[in-house]
């Protein structure tokens, strides 16, 4: 059998059995989770070669599965994280109700995420498309909070993208009589017009909801920041870049053969200019750690289709590199939120405050997650951001490099916020019996944190599967000839002109740590926040002094009038509209038997005087 | 027989038959005593037999029975009324009463649970 | 050959006539002998339906007299197909309701199966009949037993519902026979492929008022948007079981009558659109309506009209891939569904108004049965990788190979619609807490192995559709073939 | 207004229905060219083999009996419906909720009359097959004969468990009737008895014996109709 | 080896340029503004003075880890921006690090610092450096608008990304950038009043309101870090807007004219204003500042 079967086998039945181990033993159960996630990401990175296709015909239907360089990208990204954040799910889960139904759906996630990414025809794409948004609809209201709320918003937003890839699928299907995906494409330039745009279209729509794109984003934040924290990382991480990777083959594959594709790609470019800004804008405001992740993902995943939707080589390699370190360095802090949210009970940055002292290996992820996120050099994420701004430059997006830069700015004030909410501030009795977090959760932070820091001087370890990656959707080679061209990466690859600089970075920061820190830190005593001098009297124990409430609220008031508006609301508006109107219409039926039976005689009535125009 | 006068018969027939019916309709959907509608849908039946029946006449036929007589005189079964629509008829009658039945058995069982007969109270499943 | 198409009417009535008398002996005969015969016809319309895709349709006539003099029975792959889904799920109906009925006295539990066997058989009947004024006496057998079904439960507005039913039911009768009349004062037969033969022959505007007729008095059965008063109510207050009956037979009965008028009988020309039209405004109407409901019950009925809308506006496609689709919806919701009602029964079980708060929290309960609400939820919204979502796809499929794609995008929308409410429902079964004046009930063994088989069966389709694929393909094009089903109705002597 | 709308509609539906029997017309021929009409092969074929006299009763209970087995069905199940509709807990059942005042001369003559209904109503179902009439019709003659008593005497009763015997062995017979026409012929419902002479009381093969079945049927349905209804008690949630 | 021996060397006396001119140029604004104000204020080297003591001061406590990184990321940040910005053309002593694309790298890398002096003020649990913090930190991304507007217009129109690309501009042309590229030039002078947040811009420190803001918990070896890092890095600045408006500077007296030249807009400025509210100065930077970036980019496109 192959490879693929097995490993599609190992995951739909390591989740069934997960389920029903937890009747049996509760190790037992965690085990199997991990098992059904681990196997099938050793088999899949060790037996699938690429290039390599099954097909199989269900229901009349050929499917066909295989994977290329540019899946493979993405594999990296969900079975890489997917089984990090399956290990640290495991110490998440500890103690947890209903872990049966979580690791269910954990383990159906990353099917289905790896059945996209393996799907090369588009009934199977539908079909994993549509598993994966159940499965993460289910883990996402797991904890019983707002589920009609947050969970439904998330599932309409979802099935609304999904009808319409449907939609496009079908018709897809009558024109080119085949449901392949190589078909499609192949077809594509010889479509009509109409159909050339409302395809890409409705395609983008799906891919929109997916990756959070700004009238589409309403349902993220809430969604991401209700699932459990273990979830949340591959959520945001890896199930978001589903949308981008859909994205990035219809931009390629088909918006790029008609020349109106230019302003597909304009709008979707500047759509995520805006999602950026706006995701950005509303993190500052959370109170909520998961929440400000929540809109900072949206956000990050605006930067993400900006760079995908320029479609230049260069804004290609920095948006799927974007990708990456965003699912790298949100999968931590969202493991990092996890894990506080486990020892303390709450992620609200008005409650918690002082951890760094007690949880410190959490707290040195976090803060290489945070200047990943924020692109402050030496990791990986300013290589994404710089790349990105070079790519708005060289093509001429002047007034979108603003936004970006603007939007990334902005992203300083919540990344403070998410360090100093947790870790920073007054340390208050309250919390004085707070552990670090179980190796088992530790360890994968610590493992992605690593990661970024690699990432940050080498890069060339994930652009060149990138530029595979873009080779097998058509693109040059951009090895030589981009990294040399571009005015950033020169010479890049092996001699490199940034690398001295990163040197002398940790040249000078390790003398003043050796100046500074290390001596000072010898001849100083440790004492408590309490023991302030400044503020001219000392607090008592028991006199809290964090500044946590309303924390950014200068910068809020600032942009306050931008912020009234709320997408959000007029979706509501809409839906309470159609409610309204539902109710109204439902009371066609009266209740009264007669009423019944005069509608009858409307009926044959109207068709009688109409006969001559129905038949 | 005059034969315009018979062709205004045609329209009796069908017409007092169609009008019945419509007096039944009425009664069923206007009237507000569940009584009245029962009545009423009895009437359509009433009604809607009557012209079925009439579909099956033939001006000068004889009643479809092979009689002694009828071998004897006529011998030709065209001279007989269409027997078809009075088979179905029979089937009709008697589902009508069926449904009848059924029907009055219900109102029995409104009368006790709701006290009344008025149709515009019981309105408890709307909606 | 191991029996005729007959007997799917013979036997029941046999039975029915016999179990009085049996229960005059033993009282549990009562509950078993249906149970026994719906198994044999089920049996029986397996094998029938095995040797009928292998050799073409069976037709049989009744007394001697071929067609078009005598009445006959057709079992194609279409009935056939419709016949072995109402007789399986008529069996498990009566395997759900067995011991469901226990606290129920004799009596009553006599005629509970005694109309749940004729309610099948009637159905049953429609579908195989080839001649119209059969079917109208089927409907009728149908309608009747529907009406005691729905007034069984005493202390609701059971009686209420069933009324309503009533009045429709005989206005629809009335119509039915008007049509009826029309069609044989004109062609002088009631042969359905006699009429098919000759209906060129017919008066245009006497054919377009009696298919008028027609369709109003089958669409009151087939849940069409403004003949459908009585079946929120009917489905509400009827006992559960027997609201998957309505789901599962009556009304794919009622489909499939105006589907035979229209593909078969009748040729006229606007007919497909105007399926499309009152498809889409049933599939509006109810679905707008259901996401408001309160009650459990009425939400699944008002969705179950929804469906039934969606399946006329797949047959108004006219091509096979769009009666594929069709068939396909109708199996898919006749399994659903009636998983639906049965699970959705005990999850409200000893409530009075089946509030749809009252399922608050009974996933703690009844972890099974709301299991398998979820899993029904899921599968008639068309969710991979259940059984609804091929059925959706090829919907869709067949849409797109039509150009409607203005009816593609509102069947979508709609189809939100209904995530929707039922999402909501599933997330009030598992997150939300229980009322505390709720007491839940275990369901019985044999209501669980129902349950769990209809799971299974989703699951099946699901992940393999091929097992009905082949069979409704060949029922489709059997649907579309009206010269050869004349003939081989014809041909009989 | 309510009333103005429905008159409104049932004008046109009554204006589209009168036209369309009008445009098929009254009492001549009135099927379309080139049609030939199942009826003229009932006609002939009810003498020929079935001889049978009355062509109604060849139609309905041969060439078209299965409709008839389903109309006794439907007989049969509006009783079974009414049993369950109007149900009631056996403590519930009592004496008879609807009484009459019967005169002593309505008693009597009741006593009178009622061998004589009863008689009829098997005359009509006996010579169904010959004369106009049938199990149907006689059937109902003697229900009115139950009728009569019922409302004549207020302790008169008939047995439950009677009637449904009744009814059942009735139902099982015809069904029996046309499955040993199965069974002989391949065909359900089949003659399988000697045809006979025309006109002859035993002629028309396994006509009259349906006929007959279905009368003892009908009767014994009717019968248990009124019954049910009369023992029916006024009192709430029975 | 011998030249990475000069570059070390050199990058000594870089620093020690920068500390020594940052210091006396915060000293004349002590100075000035006392003179202006009709005070005597403080000798122009009391600046020294104050460093001094704090050098040679000694810690006995701490409240964390975070809190001695804290004056390092600062520092770090002023050197790194020292070593990228060019502070002399032509002159071996001052070496630069600069390359293609430093000044995206230089907008990143500025903001590294204040974030890391953010933390370490975090750790001290003070209430009035983390306040002087969100206030900063909103401040910054106001400022920021009109700055990056400007350079981006630069960035177009000469179409480099380079400190040392668009010096060569200014050298062939022999025009300052700041007559070639007024709005750009105007722009970012007004995005610089924030960044040196002298008053009305002062709502960070705020020093009657918040004790000093992040420095509020800060002494000896800390604030003298602080302090001289903050010396470092206001030269650095200064020496930017001169490499980019100014063309540059071949030796160190035009440097200085040039830079003092430059530091009197903030410092005059603050004399005649009073402070603004964190939520108005963002507004302010974002009304006319940003409008003149956006004629800056208007004008790069069109020309």
């Amino acid at each position: 059998m192959n490879t693929i079967y097995i490993i599609f086998l190992i995951f739909l039945g390591g989740a069934v059995f997960t389920y029903f181990a937890g009747k049996i033993h509760k190790v037992l159960q965690d085990i199997l989770f991990l098992v059904s996630i681990l196997v099938p990401a050793y088999l899949f990175f060790a037996n699938v070669e690429i290039g390599q296709n099954v097909n199989l015909t269900l229901g009349g239907i050929s499917l066909s599965w295989g994977i290329n360089y540019f899946s493979w990208l993405f594999s990296l990204i969900v079975l890489g994280l997917g089984s990090l954040a399956a290990i640290y799910a495991v110490g998440f889960m500890k103690g947890e109700k209903r872990r049966g139904y979580f690791y269910f759906n954990f383990i159906l996630s990353i099917m289905a995420m790896t059945g996209i990414l393996l799907s090369r025809d588009l009934v199977s794409f539908f079909v994993f498309w549509e598993i994966m948004t159940w499965s993460s609809y289910l883990i996402t209201i797991y904890n019983g909070n707002k589920v009609q709320s947050i969970g439904i918003k998330y599932f309409v937003f979802s099935a609304i993208g999904a009808y319409a890839m449907l939609m496009a699928i079908v018709m897809v299907h009558h024109i080119t009589g085949s449901f392949l995906i190589g078909d499609m494409i192949h077809a594509y330039p010889a479509m009509a017009l109409s159909m050339q745009i409302w395809i890409p279209i409705m395609f983008l729509m799906a891919f929109g909801v997916k990756a959070a794109m700004m009238p589409l984003h309403v349902w993220a934040p809430g969604a991401y920041s209700n699932a459990p924290m273990a979830y949340t990382s591959v959520f945001s991480g890896a199930l978001s870049k589903m949308g981008i990777y859909g994205m990035t083959l219809v931009l390629v594959t088909m918006v790029n053969h008609i020349p109106q594709g230019v302003w597909f790609r304009e709008v979707l470019a500047w759509l995520g200019g805006i999602t950026a800004v706006i995701g950005t804008l509303w993190a500052i405001q959370q109170d909520d750690a998961k929440k400000l992740l929540a809109y900072s993902s949206v956000a990050q995943l605006g930067y993400i289709i900006t760079g995908i939707a320029i479609g230049t080589e260069l804004a290609m390699l920095a948006g799927l590199f974007l990708a990456v370190m965003h699912a790298l360095f949100k999968g931590t802090l969202f493991m990092v939120v996890g894990a506080i949210e486990k020892q303390t009970g709450t992620s609200n940055f008005t409650e918690v405050t002082g951890l760094i002292r007690k949880m410190p290996w959490t707290f040195l992820s976090a803060l290489l997650a945070i200047i990943a996120l924020a692109g402050i050099p030496p990791l990986g994420g300013f290589v994404g951001k710089w790349m990105l701004y070079e790519s708005l430059i060289t093509s001429n997006h002047y007034l979108l490099v603003i936004v970006i830069f603007f939007a990334s700015t902005a992203a300083f004030l919540y990344c403070y916020k998410f360090l100093f909410g947790f870790f920073m501030g007054q340390e208050e009795k309250e919390w004085a019996h707070v552990k670090e977090a179980p190796a088992v959760m530790v360890l994968p932070m610590l493992i992605m944190a690593l990661f970024m820091l690699v990432l940050g001087t080498f890069p060339g370890i994930i652009l060149n599967p990138i530029n595979h990656g873009l080779q097998a959707l058509g693109y040059a080679d951009s090895y030589k000839h981009l990294w040399d061209t571009s005015i950033i990466l020169n010479s890049w690859g092996n001699k490199v002109v940034l690398q001295p600089i990163l040197y002398s970075i940790a040249g000078i920061f390790l003398f003043f740590i050796a100046f500074l820190t290390w001596k000072g830190y010898k001849n100083t005593r440790f004492i408590s926040t309490k023991d302030i001098s400044s503020s001219g009297e000392v607090p008592k124990e028991d006199e809290n002094l964090t500044f946590s409430v309303g924390f950014m609220q200068p910068f809020y008031r600032a942009v306050e009038p931008a912020m009234r508006r709320q997408i959000d609301k007029y979706y509501n508006a809409f839906a309470d509209g159609l409610e309204a109107t539902f109710e109204f219409l439902r009371r066609i039926y009266t209740g009264n038997g007669q009423t019944y039976a005069i509608y009858v005689i409307v009926f044959v009535v109207v068709m009688l005087l109409f006969k001559d125009f129905l038949f | 027989m005059d034969s315009t006068l018979f062709s205004y018969l045609d329209y009796a027939v069908y017409g007092t038959a169609v009008i019945v019916m419509l007096i039944g309709f009425y009664g069923a959907m206007v009237k507000k005593s569940l009584l009245k509608i029962v009545i009423g849908l009895s009437v359509i039946d009433s009604g809607l037999n009557l012209l079925i029946v009439a579909i099956g006449y033939y001006k000068g036929g004889t009643a479809p029975i092979f009689s002694q007589g009828f071998l004897e005189n006529f011998k030709s079964v065209s001279k007989m009324t269409d027997p078809v629509p009075q088979a179905l008829v029979l089937t009709a009658i008697v589902i009508g009463f069926g449904v009848t039945a059924v029907a009055l058995a219900l109102v029995i069982r409104l009368y006790r649970h709701h006290g009344t007969l008025n149709i515009d109270e019981i309105k408890n499943l709307k909606w | 050959m191991v029996g005729t198409p007959v007997l799917f009417i013979a036997i029941p009535l046999m039975a029915a006539f016999l179990i009085p008398l049996l229960g005059m002996i033993w009282k549990e005969l009562v509950r078993i002998v249906p149970g026994l015969v719906l198994t044999y016809l089920l049996i029986l319309s397996i094998n029938l339906l095995d040797h009928v895709l292998a050799h073409g349709p069976i037709v049989e006539v009744i007394a001697g007299w071929g067609p078009p003099i005598g009445i006959n029975l057709v079992f194609s792959a279409l009935s056939g197909f419709l016949v072995v889904l109402m007789e399986f799920l008529g069996l498990l109906v009566w395997a759900y309701s067995y011991r469901f009925k226990r606290n129920v006295d004799y009596e009553p539990a006599l005629k509970y199966f005694l109309m749940l066997m004729m309610l099948i058989t009637g159905s049953v009947g429609i579908v195989l009949t080839g001649d119209i004024f059969n079917m109208f006496v089927f409907i009728e057998i149908t309608s009747i037993s529907a009406y005691g079904l729905t007034a069984f439960y005493k202390g609701r507005n059971s009686a209420e519902a069933s009324f309503k039913y009533v009045m429709m039911g005989s206005v629809a009768s009335t119509f039915l026979l008007l049509a009826i009349m029309i069609i044989y004062a004109q062609l002088g037969t009631l042969n359905m492929a006699d009429i098919a033969n000759k209906i060129h022959l017919m008066n245009p505007t006497l054919k377009i008022v009696s298919y008028i007729f027609f369709v109003t008095a089958l669409g009151i059965e087939a849940e069409i948007f403004p003949l459908n008063g009585w079946a929120p109510d009917a489905y509400a207050e009827a006992p559960g079981p027997v609201g998957a009956a309505f789901a599962g037979i009556v009304v794919k009965a009622a489909v499939y009558a105006i589907i035979r008028y229209t593909y078969t009988i009748f040729d006229l020309s606007g007919t497909f659109n105007f399926l499309i039209i009152i498809g889409m405004i049933t599939l509006i109407i109810a679905e707008t309506a259901a996401i408001r409901q309160e009650k459990l019950k009425r939400m699944l009925a008002y969705s179950s009209i929804g469906q039934m809308g969606l399946v006329m506006v797949a047959f108004g496609f006219g091509t096979e891939e769009g009666v594929f689709a069709a068939l396909f919806l109708m199996l898919n919701h006749a399994i659903i569904k009636s998983l639906l009602f049965f699970s959705g029964s005990y999850l409200t079980y000893n409530s009075t108004d089946k509030k749809i708060s009252e399922v608050n929290g009974m996933s703690k309960f009844l972890p099974i049965t709301s299991l398998l609400f979820a899993l029904g939820a899921f599968a008639i919204v068309g969710l991979p990788p259940f059984a609804g979502f091929w059925s959706k796809l090829a919907v869709m499929t067949a849409a797109a190979d039509s150009n409607m794609i203005l009816i593609m995008a509102l069947v979508l929308i709609v189809s939100v619609v209904e995530l929707v409410y039922y999402l909501r429902v599933v997330n009030r079964v598992y997150f939300y807490k229980k009322e505390a004046d709720v007491k839940p009930k275990r369901p019985t063994v044999n209501a669980l192995i129902v349950m769990i088989t209809l799971g299974a069966i989703i699951l099946l389709v699901g992940f393999y559709p091929d097992a009905v694929t082949g069979l409704l393909h060949k029922a489709s094009a059997g649907l579309m073939d009206k010269t050869q089903y004349i003939h081989n109705v014809l041909s009989v002597r | 207004m309510k009333k103005v709308l429905v008159i409104l509609l049932l004008a046109v539906l009554g204006y589209y229905t009168a036209v369309t029997f009008f445009d098929i017309g009254f009492g001549q021929p009135h099927f379309v060219a080139g049609v030939k009409p199942v009826k003229d092969i009932y006609l002939a074929k009810t003498v020929k083999p079935l001889t049978v006299s009355n062509a109604v009763t060849s139609i309905v209970v041969n060439f078209r009996g299965f409709d008839t087995l389903g109309e006794v069905t439907v007989l049969f199940l509006a009783v079974t419906v009414l049993g369950s509709v109007l149900y009631k807990k056996r403590h519930a059942v009592g004496e008879r909720s609807v009484l009459f005042n019967a005169s002593s001369i309505v008693t009597a003559g009741s006593k009178l009359l009622f061998p004589a209904i009863i008689l009829l109503g098997a005359y009509v179902f006996i010579h169904g097959h010959l004369s106009p009439g049938g199990g149907f019709q006689g059937g109902v003659i003697i229900a009115t004969g139950f009728l009569l008593m019922l409302l004549a005497y207020e302790n008169y009763s008939v047995s439950h468990t009677a009637l449904s015997i009744v009814e059942s062995l009735a139902g099982i017979t015809f069904a029996g009737v046309g499955l040993l026409g199965f069974m002989h012929g391949g065909t359900f419902l089949q003659n399988f008895l000697p045809a006979g002479v025309l006109n002859n009381l035993f002629s028309g093969g396994i006509i009259p014996i349906i006929y007959i079945a279905v009368g003892f049927k009908v009767a014994a349905e009717l019968t248990g109709v009124i019954y049910t209804v009369l023992n029916e008690k006024g009192e709430s949630n029975g | 080896m011998e030249e990475v021996l000069y570059n070390v060397l050199g990058a000594i006396a870089t620093f020690l340029v920068a500390f020594v001119v940052g210091m006396t140029y915060g000293g004349l604004n002590r100075k000035i503004t006392a003179r202006v104000q009709n005070r005597k204020g403080p000798p122009f080297y009391q600046n020294f003075i104050d460093t001094l003591k704090l050098a040679s001061k000694k810690s006995a406590i701490h409240h964390g880890v975070m809190q001695h990184f804290g004056p390092a990321f600062l520092m770090v940040t002023s050197v790194m921006s020292l070593l990228i910005v060019p502070v002399l053309t032509h002159n071996q002593w001052f070496p630069n690090l600069n390359f293609h694309g430093d000044l995206i790298f230089l907008l990143y890398i500025m903001v590294f610092g204040p974030l890391g002096m953010a933390l370490g003020a975090g750790q001290t649990g003070n209430p009035n450096s983390a306040i002087g913090i969100t206030r900063g930190l909103s401040q910054m991304v106001g400022y920021e608008i009109p700055w990056v507007l400007a350079l981006v217009a630069l960035m177009i129109q000469y179409h480099t990304t380079s400190i040392v690309g668009l010096m060569a501009v200014q050298a062939q042309s022999g025009t300052w950038l700041m007559f070639s590229s007024p709005f750009a030039f105007i722009a970012a002078v007004m995005a610089m009043l924030g960044m040196f947040s002298y008053s009305p811009f002062d709502v960070v420190i705020a020093p009657a309101e918040i004790a000093s803001g992040p420095a509020s918990e800060n002494g000896g070896k800390y604030l003298f870090t602080m302090m001289s890092s903050g010396s470092v890095f206001a030269f650095v600045k200064l020496t930017l807007y001169v490499d980019l408006f100014m063309g540059g500077a071949d030796n160190i007296v035009i440097l200085l004219v040039k830079t003092f030249a430059l530091y009197m807009i903030p410092v005059l400025y603050s004399l005649t204003t009073v402070r603004y509210r964190t939520e108005q100065s963002i507004r302010w930077f974002w009304g006319w500042p940003s409008f003149f970036g956006l004629l800056a980019i208007l004008q790069a496109v069109i020309f």
